[in-house]
């Protein structure tokens, strides 16, 4: 009872500070202090745990640690920045994996569990078992294992028979006091098939909404499994994460501007929105390097709009270097970041943090779309969706109301992309046919290294 | 547990982290989306009491609980040392890029 | 109530009640200290309770407790009614003053 | 036990919506849909208790309701604004007192309770009875039933004696299976006395941390009997609204630059700092009402800067009249707050709603201070700490550090008051020196009464 009464304690610390780690994540100041104790009581947490009174197997406990926990470490160590998204998913999936393993062990040990417990395992055990199929799917997209978009046939179909037929299989099996290992195995086969088919026919862009959702999931199935293990550090961190995750996902639909319902049930296919909206006048004005160069050289303020494109071409450290070249030469340069710029929330501002830009020099949409009149430059690299004026006037447009970074309003507008490439919602862009824009085509990463060579050129 | 308080405990643990990440800037969503995939990790505890409570001798119950240890602890390493990368990277002004000299 | 669900209550609760107050603005102050006077106005609950268990053969019970509800409900109601009437006050520019014509 | 779940269930709602009405406080908005949905919560809360099986004493229960909302309920329906505090106060008290009587009941009834129950039983009903009789006097204080500040010799010698004598008598009887009546007896009278002597001491001005502190006490109190009943929506509720009152505690004490410490346990004694600082140079010139009205009819852009005075004086009327005649005299006509204006926090908002200011005509600290540059008349109504420049000047000033609001960056500032009084902190004010500052003798109805006279007389 001691004993216990000291591990149950550790629990409670460690979900106390993983609040206070999440909550510390309000500002980039104290963010990563906030990561680090919780690191700390996540290792205490685990260390307890073999002071828990009548625990077997423990060589296999250590062995299972050790292994996993070495083969994500060094995996996590060595990934590529740019790469950070499908780990993120992988990750995401193994808890939703060990969760529905959590029940599966349960349900084969036989245990007797009252009604709501058993509800919740089987609740818990399927979310998590779709969590991990799906996350694994999510994964293979994003790395490019898996490149197209996969649609059965009567997809939503499929998914309702198929949800249907997990629930009640699950909750039959996690009723029924002995279950037999077989109905075991056809429960979970259908909950990561399940998984599996939700996943599949969403196409990779939409990838970073379906990894939020597969978080809150995974963060539900751990607080139901919590629930039967009778562990409220479970559930507290699992629901914490479960509440978080949601807001993240709706945070990201809104900004977006399409309903997560829409996003998984009917993906956008491919040539979206093409063809609608009203016809845009005007011709697409191309630029040199060099016009580019003198252009930014001779200005007081460029505002510096990047976007997806940059991040496909990793071109963020080019990117720095040219603005500090430039600020040597005494422009003033700002970075404008969209709340969906790029392919999650947030990517722009990793990426330039990873490339050293400071972030009192970043600012975001509210910040900064008042001060494009005063810019003498807005330079957008690889960005589309975000400064699509069509957003604030076309009813019509798939993006209509998505609030977007006013670029047009800059005296001049710099827009590096590789040609005639619509963005992520497939539709035109008016911007590019404005007065003041022009093109610099070439991928972001060749064109911003040509726009340095002219730059320190014109230095002498 | 009794009922009626994990519910209070789903409830209140609802509450607490939906007011607690909302405060998030943008700027840090990536970070915090990693972190908070960090922090279900908790459920290698979970896992390790499954695989502690296990039978010795059935070989399927240690063949799961060894899975379930074995993804949890991946959750959890992963995550951190993803969401720590992530977060050291980002600095402010104050201090020139390339942090510690 | 086992004692780690409770002490588990006690901590969320601190944390949700700390993050949804730290939300209200300096001109709701005053309804807020009063409306959070109403909440903890639900003692009534607890005081009827006290009351409904005591031995009706004690009056030294009975009497404490009658005080307990007759406090509970005065702390409630006062406290609701207070509350109201000040937020009753707070009009915005866009209706005239007077509210309701 | 199906009933029992039905009341568990109702309480369970009860306590979601007293959290989500607290929410509802965040916007001026929702605030008051908060309150009433808080309230329904309430009476069902109450409604369903009826149900709980075996409970016994039910015309006792229901005389008691009618009796205890009854007098409330009229009282708070007929009480004038400016009382408010005081029966925020009382109000508070008896939601401590009812949770020590909770207490009470318990121990008179000497049902046996395990360690930890038995220490928050004691604890519970400390701080309840401490919050009773505290609030008790400070009811007594602001209504002006108790005109000084009593100081015992060797205060705090006196407290801490006391407070340990309470804490002992108090553990030990609830540890006890069969403390007898008399036992109870002193435990209560210590408690009660506890609080008597912590708030007698401390001065009027200094009320409303004093109160927002004793409503913590309440929430906790009540959080604790929550746990002795085993009934976890007093333990929500009642810790909701003590880590809330902490938290408003400590907004108070940090804008008003003095540590809670120092207000309980070292009140200011009146003649406070005075001798200390700086002296200040310079000639207080006085302006007619006639003056006044002048200048501010003929200004473009006016800032009220309404304080303390106006509150005691009950001028938001007059002041609000007056402000729309300028209105309609085509003058911009604005509020600035300070966060500690008055004698509680938000305390000059609820006065100016009252008199029907619109709330979008009122800004805040951070929101004006930048504005007075252009503003052509400053008046400062009744204020006077909190316009006091020396917070910003002079070190060895009490207040020195404390945000204020730079009404001496206006081009002129009247300020109305009745003579030379000092504020709360009892210092001088370097303001009503300044070349740019005339002083406007009497009591703000009056005062203010004269210059509206004037300005229609201008108006023709
Ligand atoms: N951030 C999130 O959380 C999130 C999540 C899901 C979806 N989304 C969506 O993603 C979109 C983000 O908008 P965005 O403006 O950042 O990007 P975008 O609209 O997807 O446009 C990206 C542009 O970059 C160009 N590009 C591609 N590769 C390039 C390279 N190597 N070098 C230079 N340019 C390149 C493309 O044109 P070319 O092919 O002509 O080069 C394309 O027009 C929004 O519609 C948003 O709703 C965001
Ligand atoms: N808001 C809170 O939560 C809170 C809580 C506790 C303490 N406090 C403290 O209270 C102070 C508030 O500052 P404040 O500027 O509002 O007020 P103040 O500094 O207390 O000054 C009030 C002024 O009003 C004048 N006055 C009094 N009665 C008047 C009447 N009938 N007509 C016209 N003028 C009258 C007084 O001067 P005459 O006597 O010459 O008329 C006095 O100088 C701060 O020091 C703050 O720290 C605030």
């Amino acid at each position: 009872m001691s004993s216990n009464w000291f591990v149950s304690m550790a629990y409670f610390i460690a979900a106390v500070v993983f609040i206070l780690g999440l909550k510390a994540m309000s500002s980039p100041v104290t963010a990563r202090r906030g990561i680090v104790w919780a690191g700390f009581a996540m290792i205490g947490a685990t260390v307890v745990t073999f002071f828990m009174p009548g625990l077997h197997n423990v060589g296999l406990i250590v062995t299972a640690i050790v292994l996993g926990g070495g083969v994500a470490w060094w995996s996590g160590k060595t990934v590529k920045m740019t790469d950070m998204p499908q780990m993120v998913a992988i990750y995401n999936g193994m808890g939703g994996g060990a969760a529905a393993a959590i029940a599966a062990v349960e349900l084969v040990r036989g245990a007797p569990h009252d009604g709501v417990t058993a509800t919740l395992m089987a609740l818990g055990a399927i979310i998590g078992a779709v969590a991990f199929a799906g996350s694994c799917v999510a994964f293979a997209k994003l790395q490019g294992i898996m490149k197209k978009a996969i649609r059965l046939p009567a997809q939503n179909n499929v998914n309702f028979f198929l949800a249907l037929a997990t629930f009640g299989v699950g909750l039959t099996v996690s009723y029924s006091t002995q279950a037999s290992g077989f109905e075991v195995f056809i429960f979970f086969a259908l909950a990561l098939a399940l998984g599996t088919v939700l996943v599949m026919p969403i196409g990779g862009a939409d990838m970073p909404v379906v990894i939020s959702l597969l978080n809150a999931f995974t963060g539900l199935a751990v607080g139901f499994e919590g629930f039967v293990l009778g562990n409220p550090a479970l559930i507290v961190a699992g629901i914490v994460v479960g509440a978080s995750g949601t807001l993240l996902t709706q945070l990201m639909a809104k900004a977006m501007n399409r309903p997560i319902r829409n996003i998984i049930f009917a993906p956008l296919t491919g040539a979206a929105a093409e063809g609608e909206g009203e016809a845009i006048e005007g011709t697409m004005k191309e630029f040199s390097a060099l016009d580019a160069a003198s252009v930014m050289r001779y200005a007081n303020k460029v505002v510096i709009v990047p976007g997806y494109g940059m991040a496909v071409a990793g071109a963020q450290h080019k990117v720095w270097e040219m603005a500090q070249l430039l600020e040597e030469a005494g422009v003033e340069v700002v970075f404008a970041i969209h709340p969906v710029a790029g392919r999650m929330p947030g990517h722009m501002n990793v990426l330039l943090a990873e490339a050293g830009v400071p972030y009192d020099k970043i600012f975001d949409l509210e910040e900064i779309n008042a001060d494009f009149p005063q810019a003498d430059v807005a330079l957008v690299i690889g960005a589309n969706d975000v400064v699509n004026p069509v957003a604030r006037t076309d009813k019509s447009s798939p993006i209509y109301g998505m609030p977007i970074l006013n670029v047009d309003m800059a005296q001049n507008v710099i827009v590096v992309k590789r040609g005639k490439g619509t963005g992520y919602s497939g539709i035109e862009n008016a911007l590019f046919y404005k007065d003041n824009c022009r093109m610099l085509y070439g991928s972001a990463q060749q064109a911003i290294g040509e726009v340095i060579t002219h730059v320190k050129a014109l230095e002498g | 547990m009794e009922g009626f308080a994990a519910l209070y405990i789903f409830m209140l643990a609802a509450f607490a982290g939906y007011e607690v990440i909302s405060r998030v800037p943008v700027i840090l969503h990536t970070p915090l989306m990693s972190g908070s995939n960090f922090v279900h990790g908790v459920v290698l505890i979970g896992a390790m009491v499954a695989l502690g409570h296990a039978d010795p001798d059935d070989p399927v119950q240690l063949v799961i609980g060894f899975f379930a240890v074995f993804l949890g602890a991946a959750n959890a390493a992963g995550g951190y040392i993803v969401t720590e990368r992530m977060l050291a990277m980002f600095k402010s002004g104050g201090r020139k890029e390339g942090g510690a000299k």
